[in-house]
């Protein structure tokens, strides 16, 4: 079971949870899973299929730009964190690589 | 930057020709000024008159009687790199090799300073503390002029239209007579003086007494200064700390300093007090060495 | 507007070219001259990127017209090295990691060169002090200064 | 001097001469604003004398027809122009920001922001015709402080902008606040109350620049069949590409991005600011058009970093720091994008604190948009951080640096942001800062005085590819896409060498264009010689594993039968069979032709990386000027790869740091005009300001690379703001929170003059 921690912005909508350990074998499946335990967390981290620009994800310390069909193992750690491009314009995804859908 | 002539005359009267041309004119002598000014459109003009090619402007040479004449146009690298110079004027040679990086000191000139009139130039108060006068020529004849009076604001100087500034003259400094020039700048190079001070005194035979004494500001009012009350602060008194403060002082009120991106007028007022004392104790120094 | 044909020696080769009294030196030698080595970083005299020997004395090339350059000996970094026998200051340069984007190395090589001309062997203090006028961001100078000191002892050297 | 012996390393921890270093000595390397091309013309940009307006009209048909004048420009010529937010989705602000900074289309947001742009013969016409250009303006109030920019009654930068936090709207009305972000554990209160002593501060630093010397330059053709080359002085030709084909809606297949050598970057040469203009003053000129910035432009409108406010409030009990609280606003710049969220997770990560709240606010004001400036946030958070720490330190008398050591984040440790710290060489760092003999020596004498500061900085992956052909005398031709700065040609060839066993000078790297290799991201975020080096390790493998293939078959044996070492393959059933790298090479083309090994990658793993720095310093505390007499700068880089340039990453960030500590300042006049918009008065270090700089590499190598390389490019300018504001306030018994610690604010201080 992947354990999310709930950055402190989203925590509201857990209850006040710091960690939730949520079934998913990807990344969109755990997101969908913390939202099924916290309602609206899906949409607060994703749009349009993807996570948002500002936001960057770390799946086990990792930080990168994950599309939602990224695999996650099973005692991995995901955390949500902004983006850290710095200076905006440089962590910039043109709009063909954008990935289609959930 | 827009478009002008370029004239290089080689004597004098071929200058003052150009001058009377009725066409808008800049001078050239070292360039370091002139030519960002019109590069940045701070100056138009419609002929560039290059003052290097007349001898007279760029000769360095000790009269008879002491005297240095420095032609307008001689580099300042000229000035402090001639021995004989930096044996008799050191305060000069603190000055000349302050402006600027040694890139601008091979162009720069005296004259060139002078003529821009910044209130923060930096051969100013030298100059005045040495009480030096200057060479002004036209088509008409020449007058000369003590140094101090050839400032009228900022960027303003007391040449009139046809007239060219031929020489800078400083009268030989006495025996027990010293001469110093510092300034304040926030790194050690390459910055405009947010405060300077020069000066220049002369001590009696038994260096008990200060018997004459010239002290000059900038940066810290509309033109260089020359402060006559800090001068009166020491002339007759010991040479001792509290005399040099008190002229400090005197230095520091003459002031009418302003806030800008180089400093603030409270830190200028403060400067000059600390930077005329350091001037004055500098100066002292000379004289009881060259005694 | 007319342009005016000036003589100068440049790089030891008497040139001529044309330009226009209110073209500087250094866009003379970059755009009608091909001399790319020269470079600008501000074009108003204050980082010393652009700078060249002009009879004997480092000057910038932005502060200088190119009509200036009538009748005067010029050296820009493309004329330091004997053809493919580096001056020792770029050896050094190289050898001590003197540089790192490179942009400001031909202005310093210059002045560099035109102090160890002058003076064989300067101190550290000195050095910083002639160096002043030019600008690095990238070294934070402590191995520019160095090179510039084993070239001093590798050209007394060279010279007993 | 490095900490740890060499593990074996033939070419790794050497320092030979870099491969492109002799064209830099003797002034052949091409810059950007090099480039000759035939019928090139020259463009000069128009640019807003007012902070904050609406354009309403502009006229260029005089500038048309001035002669000499080759192609006029504004917004509207733009594609932008005619995109609707609505169908370019939330995810595409960026770009409508993009193309605004790039020319802007209804209001201008900074003094320098670009409204026209010419082309013409000679750049004199250029600059004359621009002054032909009517622009007609509605001046509106500007804001300029990041915290006057939050009031409720702030002049709007952009009517409709609201608060985003964490994906949600948060405000209810519109503001200058663009995102908030907090990161919080653990119990405030109870931690605070319960302390021995609690410090609290508030900082505020000023826009700096980054201050490369070569200022942006671009120069585009847009050719008859349609595609785009354009040459340019950047930190990703791959990311100019991708900026430039969004800007102008055209297929990035379409354009070909030439980088050339780089007059230094240190984050400012990411975003695109010339290229899409000289690209559409081409297509309307029909000739190469370059642009090159004035040196005023850089600085009024190329992306400063953030001048920032900062609360600050820390406790320790038992000598070790038990809670941060933290306040952070960071000026964005016209558009959103400040490095906020990076200052937010930096700036504790050196230490292991159980109770946090960090609130983090990225504001936009009518200054140019920033962009990264080496580690960018990490500085002036850590200067906030490091400053509180000192008096902590002072309160419970601890010496600073076992204070520190203390309280160290080690392996496991959680940062802010929840990630756990794989080997990390903080504790290494601080050990070797307390045992060297600067930290040993007594400091004397008046108004001197000591500081230490530590920082951090996450040093990037991201993706990298590189091809390596082995030639038939032996060499190898490394084809790479990463623009070299600061050497790098020469850490991957050295890392390739070390790879395949072969001499350095054996290897020929050489940056391509995005036509020639396959995508690499910027030389930024510390990774070049971290991922692209990988890339460069994989693509040796990738060479020996087929030279392994042909030495089997040339030996009838099987390939795990072949061993590779010191760049000589032996068969291990069959000692009299070896052949060297060289003799194979040889035999390329009649053993199954040519072999080139390839790598292309998302390099993870990236090292994050400490640094511990010690200065002393000397105030005049007549003048206000501090002299720095000694500084030390201890470094975990991982391995040093080619440690000369090693320590120039160190030595070039601590005077930038110095720089930035000291006198370097955007000094802004109330109607929003950049007063020191030159190397004049922006001060700079020069040669004559600083000692020199004493570097000691610790190496704690990082797990996820194969040589253990961590990047080392930003770590060194994120301690110099606090360690040189600790030593002044030993030097001078006075805490400064303001930077920069200029003479000014020393002198008014000490000396109590008021305005």
């Amino acid at each position: 079971m992947p354990t999310v921690w709930v950055p402190s912005l989203l925590r509201p909508l857990c209850g006040g949870a710091t960690t939730l350990q949520v079934e998913g074998q990807t990344l969109g499946e755990v997101l969908r899973a913390a939202d099924a335990r916290c309602p609206g967390f899906f949409e607060r981290v994703v749009q349009d299929g993807a996570v948002r620009p500002e936001l960057a994800v770390a799946i086990n310390g990792q930080a990168e730009n994950y599309p939602l069909h990224e695999p996650v193992g099973d005692s991995a750690e995901v955390a949500i964190l902004p983006a850290i491009g710095g200076g905006g314009f440089s962590n910039f995804e043109p709009r063909e690589r954008r990935p289609a859908g959930g | 930057m827009e478009a002008f002539e370029y004239i290089a005359p080689r004597t004098l009267a071929e200058a003052y020709q150009h001058l009377g041309n009725g066409k808008r004119t800049a001078m050239l002598a070292g360039g370091t000024d002139i030519i960002v000014q019109l590069r940045e459109g701070r100056r138009s003009c419609d002929q560039v008159l290059d003052l290097k090619h007349i001898p007279e402007l760029m000769a360095l040479a000790f009269t008879s009687d002491g005297t240095l004449e420095i032609g307008a146009a001689t580099p300042l690298a000229d000035i402090y790199e001639d021995p004989e110079v930096a044996r008799r004027l050191p305060g000069l040679v603190d000055a000349a090799s302050l402006i600027g990086g040694i890139q601008i000191q091979g162009r720069a000139t005296l004259g060139g300073n002078l003529c821009n009139a910044s209130p923060a130039a930096d051969s100013a108060p030298a100059l005045i503390a040495l009480a030096a006068r200057l060479v002004i020529g036209s088509s008409a004849g020449t007058r000369e002029l003590p140094v101090e009076e050839f400032f009228l604001g900022p960027g303003q100087n007391a040449l009139q239209p046809g007239e060219i500034l031929l020489q800078v003259k400083i009268p030989p400094q006495p025996p027990g007579s010293g001469a110093c020039f510092l300034r304040f700048i926030p790194r050690n190079e390459m910055d405009i003086a947010v405060a300077n001070a020069g000066v220049s005194i002369q001590l009696s035979d038994d260096r008990s007494r200060i018997e004459r004494a010239r002290v000059a500001v900038g940066a810290v009012a509309p033109t260089p200064l020359l402060v006559p009350a800090a001068a009166d602060a020491l002339v007759g008194q010991a040479p001792n700390a509290e005399t040099l403060e008190r002229a400090a002082q005197a230095a520091a009120e003459a002031a009418t300093p302003i806030t800008d991106m180089r400093g603030s007028a409270a830190q200028r007022r403060h400067l000059t007090r600390v930077m005329t004392l350091r001037a004055l104790n500098g100066a002292l120094q000379r004289a009881t060495e060259n005694r | 507007m007319p342009r005016t044909q000036v003589q100068t020696r440049l790089n030891g080769a008497d040139i001529d070219f044309l330009c226009e009294p209110r073209q500087s030196l250094l866009e003379v030698l970059r755009d009608e001259l091909g001399l790319t080595g020269t470079k600008e970083g501000c074009n108003n005299g204050n980082c010393g990127a652009c700078t060249v020997i002009m009879n004997g004395r480092i000057a910038n090339a932005c502060c200088v017209l190119a009509v200036e350059a009538e009748g005067a000996e010029v050296t820009t970094i493309e004329g330091v090295a004997r053809g493919d026998q580096l001056h020792p200051l770029q050896q050094t340069f190289l050898e001590e990691a003197a540089l790192q984007c490179g942009i400001c190395t031909p202005g310093f090589i210059l002045a560099a060169k035109a102090l160890l001309d002058k003076e064989p062997n300067p101190d550290e203090h000195r050095i910083r002090y002639w160096l002043a006028g030019n600008l690095c961001r990238c070294t934070g100078y402590d191995k520019i200064v160095k090179a510039v000191q084993k070239a001093s002892a590798e050209m007394q050297e060279a010279k007993v | 001097m490095t900490t740890i012996d060499r593990t074996g390393y033939k070419v790794i921890g050497t320092r030979p001469v870099r491969p492109d270093g002799v064209e830099k000595v003797t002034g052949k390397a091409q810059y950007g604003a090099d480039i000759r091309l035939p019928g090139l013309i020259h463009g000069r940009i128009l640019r807003s004398p007012h902070a904050h307006a609406r354009i309403l009209s502009i006229d260029t048909s005089e500038a048309e027809t001035i002669p000499g004048v080759m192609g006029v420009l504004t917004a509207k010529e733009l594609p932008a122009a005619d995109d609707a937010i609505q169908d370019l989705g939330e995810g595409a602000v960026n770009l409508r920001e993009l193309s605004d900074n790039v020319l802007a289309l209804e209001k201008v947001l900074y003094r320098g922001h670009a409204v026209a742009a010419v082309a013409a013969t000679s750049p004199h016409i250029a600059e004359e015709a621009l002054k032909k250009i009517r622009v007609e303006y509605e001046p509106l109030p500007a804001v300029l402080d990041v915290r006057d920019a939050m009031r409720d009654d702030a002049p709007l930068l952009k009517e409709d902008r609201y608060t985003k936090s964490m994906g949600a709207e948060k405000t209810d009305r519109p503001s200058n606040i663009a995102s908030h972000n907090q990161f919080h554990a653990g119990d405030l209160e109870k931690a605070f109350a319960e302390a021995d002593a609690v410090v609290e501060r508030e900082f505020t630093t000023k826009m700096v620049h980054q201050g490369y010397i070569e200022p942006q330059t671009s120069t585009a053709s847009w050719n008859a069949d349609g595609t785009i080359t354009i040459w340019t002085s950047t930190q990703g030709a791959f990311v100019v590409r991708a900026q430039v084909a969004e800007v102008l809606r055209r297929p990035v297949s379409s354009i070909r991005v030439i980088p050339m050598e780089i007059g230094g970057g240190f984050g400012g040469k990411i975003p695109i600011y010339l290229d899409p203009i000289a690209a559409l003053l081409s297509k309307k000129s029909g000739r190469p058009v370059k642009i090159t910035m004035s040196r005023t432009e850089v600085f009024e409108a190329t992306g400063p970093t953030s001048g920032t406010y900062i609360k600050m409030k820390m406790a320790a009990k038992d000598g070790v720091i038990t809670a941060a609280e933290a306040t952070m606003a960071y000026e964005a710049g016209a558009y959103p994008g400040s490095a906020v969220g990076a200052g937010s997770m930096t700036m504790l990560a050196p230490y292991n604190i159980e109770n946090f709240k960090i609130d983090a606010y990225d504001v936009v004001v009518n200054k140019p948009k920033t962009s990264a400036y080496r580690a960018p946030g990490a500085p002036a958070a850590a200067f906030a951080c490091e400053s509180v720490i000192d008096e902590l330190a002072k309160k419970v008398n601890a010496d600073p640096l076992e204070f520190r050591l203390k309280s160290s984040s080690r392996e496991g440790t959680r940062m802010v942001n929840g990630i756990a710290f794989p080997r990390i060489g903080h504790e290494e760092c601080v050990e070797a800062a307390l045992n060297h003999p600067h930290y040993r020596a007594p400091i004397e004498g008046p108004n001197r005085g000591r500081g230490v500061a530590s920082g951090y900085w996450f040093n990037g992956g991201m993706q990298s590819s590189v091809v390596a052909a082995v030639n038939p005398d032996g060499t190898v031709n490394l084809i790479e896409g990463s623009t070299d700065i600061g050497g790098t040609r020469a850490s991957l060839a050295m890392q390739l060498a070390e790879t395949l066993g072969i001499p350095y000078e054996d290897i020929r790297p050489s940056v391509v264009d995005t036509d020639s290799i396959g995508h690499n991201d910027v030389t930024g975020g510390s990774r070049t010689t971290f991922a692209s080096g990988m890339a460069a390790y994989e693509s040796g493998m990738d060479i020996r594993r087929q030279m392994a293939a042909r030495a089997a078959k040339l030996w009838n044996c099987t390939e795990d039968e072949v061993v590779y070492e010191n760049g000589t393959l032996r068969c291990t059933k069959d000692s009299t069979k070896e052949l060297t790298f060289k003799e194979l090479a040889a035999q390329q083309p009649r053993t199954g032709g040519p072999i080139a090994g390839k790598a292309s990658l998302v390099a993870r793993g990236a090292g994050g990386a400490f640094a511990t720095h010690i200065v002393d310093v000397e105030v005049d505390v007549d003048t206000g000027k501090v002299t720095v007499l000694r500084y030390t700068a201890v470094q975990d880089v991982g391995t040093a790869i080619h440690p000369a340039y090693v320590e120039g990453q160190m030595q070039g960030g601590v005077v930038q740091g110095i720089g930035w500590a000291l006198n370097e300042e955007y000094y802004y006049l109330e109607d929003g005009r950049l007063a020191n918009s030159s190397f004049l008065d922006y001060r700079m270090p020069t040669s004559l300001d600083v000692p020199n700089i004493d570097t000691v590499i610790v190496e704690v190598p990082n797990p996820g690379h194969p040589y253990g390389v961590r990047g080392v490019g930003e770590v060194p300018i994120v301690p110099p703001l606090a360690a040189m504001a600790n030593a002044i306030a030993e030097a001078t018994g006075h805490r400064f929170t303001d930077l920069p610690i200029s003479p000014r604010r020393i002198v008014e201080t000490l000396h109590g003059l008021e305005e």
